[in-house]
Order: C-alpha cells, then structure tokens, then sequence
C-alpha cells in the first residue's frame, strides 16, 4: 500500500525530507516499520522508533490504510 | 485550570507563576529548563528544538490532566519553546499550585519526567564541530 | 551563588528565577509560597509577618549553604516576605538550580522544609473574628 | 540575675512588650526558660520554646551572665 509519511528529528535526516510517500507490502504499523528499516538502514540504529495516527501514538497492530498520513517519531528529547 | 503553549518566543516564568496563582494554593512549584553549556564535557553552541506540534500540545495537554488528577493540583501550566535557542535560555516550565506544598513537588516533577518521555519534540545540539540529535542513539 | 533577602515588598519571581541562571545549569526548582484564603475550613482575611530578622537571614543563609554542599547546586536565592500580606501575596520563593533535575526539587524540597523548621519568622493569621499565631500550639 | 529578654510572635503577646528586663535565680538558659514560665504560665501552653543569644539557637546549658540579650523563639512559622 502506499501511504504518506512524516518525519521529525533525525528521522527527517534520515529519510533526507519531511514528507515521503513510501510503497511497502503490508497493512499495518509493525509492517511499515519493518519495510522503513529495510529501506533506511538507519532506522535500526535508534534508541527506539514510534509511529503516530492522528497526533496519537500506535502500535504495531495498528490497521494502516491507503494514503493514511502517518507520523514517525523518533526518541523524544523535549524539555 | 490548565494553560498549554508552544511558542516560538521567550517563555516568561512570572507569566507561568501568574497563570497557577490560586487563593486556595498552599504550594506552587516552578521547574524551569534552561539551555546548558556543556554536554558530557562537550561545549555546545546552541540547541534547535523541533515539534510535531498539534501532537505535542495534546500530549503536554494529558500529561496537566494527569497530573491535575493523581496529585489533585489546582491549577497547571505547561510552556515549551521551540526554534534556536542560545544557552540559558528557558526550553520549557511546569507550574503546578497544590492546596499543600508537599505535593506540589512531586506533582511538578511528575509532569516533566512525563514531558521528557512522550511528548514529540526533539532537541539537537550544536557544537563547533558538528551536531547530534539528543537521545537518538543508544 | 547564594541570594538571601527579607523584604517588606513585594517578592518576585521571575527576579529569583533570574538570580539563579547558570550556563551550567540542567535545571531549575523554584518554590513559591503564597497566602491562602483559609485554613481548617476558617476564611482567613490576611496574613501578618514578623521575623527577628538578622537571625532570620542567618538562618535562611545556613540552609542555602547546607543545600548547595548537600544538592550540589549551583545557585540558591531564598527571599522572604514580612509585613501584612493579602490572600495570594508571596509570602517565601526558593529557587535553586543543579546540572541534573533531579537534585534541583530535592534541594528545593530539602530548603522549604527546613526554612519551615528554623528560621525565626513568625505568621499570624487574621480572621473576621480574631487572631491566631500559625503552630504557636499544639 | 537581671538579663534583657526580646519577644517575638506570640511570645511578644504572652509578655505584653517586645522587651523587657527579666530577674531571675539562676545563670543558664534552662534556668531562664523554668523562670519565664513559672512567672507566665501561658508559655508553658506552647509547642515548643527556643532561645537566641547572638543570633544563635542555645541549648538548655547555655551560661548566661548578667546584661545579656536574650531572645525567646515561640514555635516558627515562616514560609
């Protein structure tokens, strides 16, 4: 499926934009997180990496749809 | 009452202290988070501070409405920065008033122990040399 | 950096905030003690300070001193209210900064309680119907 | 012996003026603290009372000699 992806902190580095449409095989969070690390090695190197649906994290069994936005998060580091 | 901002310009700590004044507060706790001038024996020039900020203002919304709750606080104020911030300038301050002081401690600390761990902003440090996403890596 | 003040004005914030800058600072604690509308369900109207004030600066310097050996801060300002102050008036501001967070509210903590404990200041608390010396009884 | 005694909170109210010269038998501050109490029984109602001679808490031994400022601490409240 394809949907829309938004990155932040060092996963926008990573990626090398903000917004990306990215094609993985798959229907859920677990699945694109799995198909992103694939394609951007880098991924696997962070202390952890989070998704957000609707500005709320969720988890790997979380439904994804076609052109759903989805935002990575990356770890924290506020205050 | 709870006062949640994100701003692009100078937090201001006699706003934040004005915002939970409250005739029945017997406490109130202020933590206020400056820019430091070294990390791990490294000197830093400035840090850059990025939000995903409609999810970073619901998240620092919940993280006041918990800490209302679970430590019955009268009044609470969250005010984080963004942007480039130069050190000793303010990142972020928690206010929270209580009825007794005790809790005000602990509820003032409850929330930026929160902060830090969920709500979507992120910080990198500037050096001379180079720059690091704070946190990122293991 | 130690800041000790007993003052018939108002106290501020955001000066004892300011006080306490420090480029190597992780975090600041400020406490703000403010005069509330009643106790034991009793509407207070006022409160009235008195202090036996070089002893009290004394005081409140010794426990600035104990909590920068014993919290590692940086900088501790302690101001203190005297004369009559009105419902939501700041009677007491301690505000200390460490490197880490954590240090800075036990430090902060550590110097409200003992302030409480032993510096010679004395509250009185005005009712519509009488007087009564705060903890003067058992 | 004949010392000057300062009255603070409701130790003022107790001896009606904030100073006063104090006879008493004895030359300690515990010897001092039984006099004030035995000559104004109300002090004996409070939570606790401390005594200052310098600017400094003393113990219940504290030598007193005569002229001496002494200065009598009801239970504190600040803050």
């Amino acid at each position: 499926m394809q949907i829309s992806v938004i990155a932040y902190g060092i996963a926008k580095d990573i990626l090398g934009q903000r917004r990306l449409t990215f094609e993985f095989e798959g229907d859920s969070i677990g699945q694109l997180k799995t198909a992103l690390i694939e394609q951007y090695p880098d991924f696997a190197k962070l202390q952890s990496l989070s998704f957000a649906v609707e500005e709320e994290y969720q988890q790997d069994d979380y439904p994804l749809s076609d052109q759903l936005e989805v935002v990575i998060i990356p770890p924290v580091s506020g205050g | 009452m709870i006062d949640i901002q994100l701003l692009d310009t100078p937090l201001s700590v006699a706003q934040c202290s004005q915002l939970v004044a409250d005739p029945a507060a017997g406490g109130t706790v202020v933590f206020v988070g400056t820019v430091r001038n070294s990390t791990q024996a490294r000197t830093v020039q400035r840090l850059d501070f990025e939000a995903y900020a409609p999810m970073a203002i619901k998240e620092m919304r919940k993280i006041a409405e918990e800490t209302m709750e679970k430590y019955g606080a009268l009044k609470c104020a969250i005010h984080h920065r963004v942007g480039s911030l130069d050190i000793l300038e303010i990142a972020v301050i928690i206010a929270v008033a209580t009825p007794h002081r005790k809790a005000a401690f602990a509820a003032c600390k409850f929330a930026i122990d929160q902060l830090k761990e969920t709500v979507p902003i992120w910080k990198k440090e500037i050096f001379a040399d180079g720059e690091v996403w704070v946190s990122a890596h293991p």
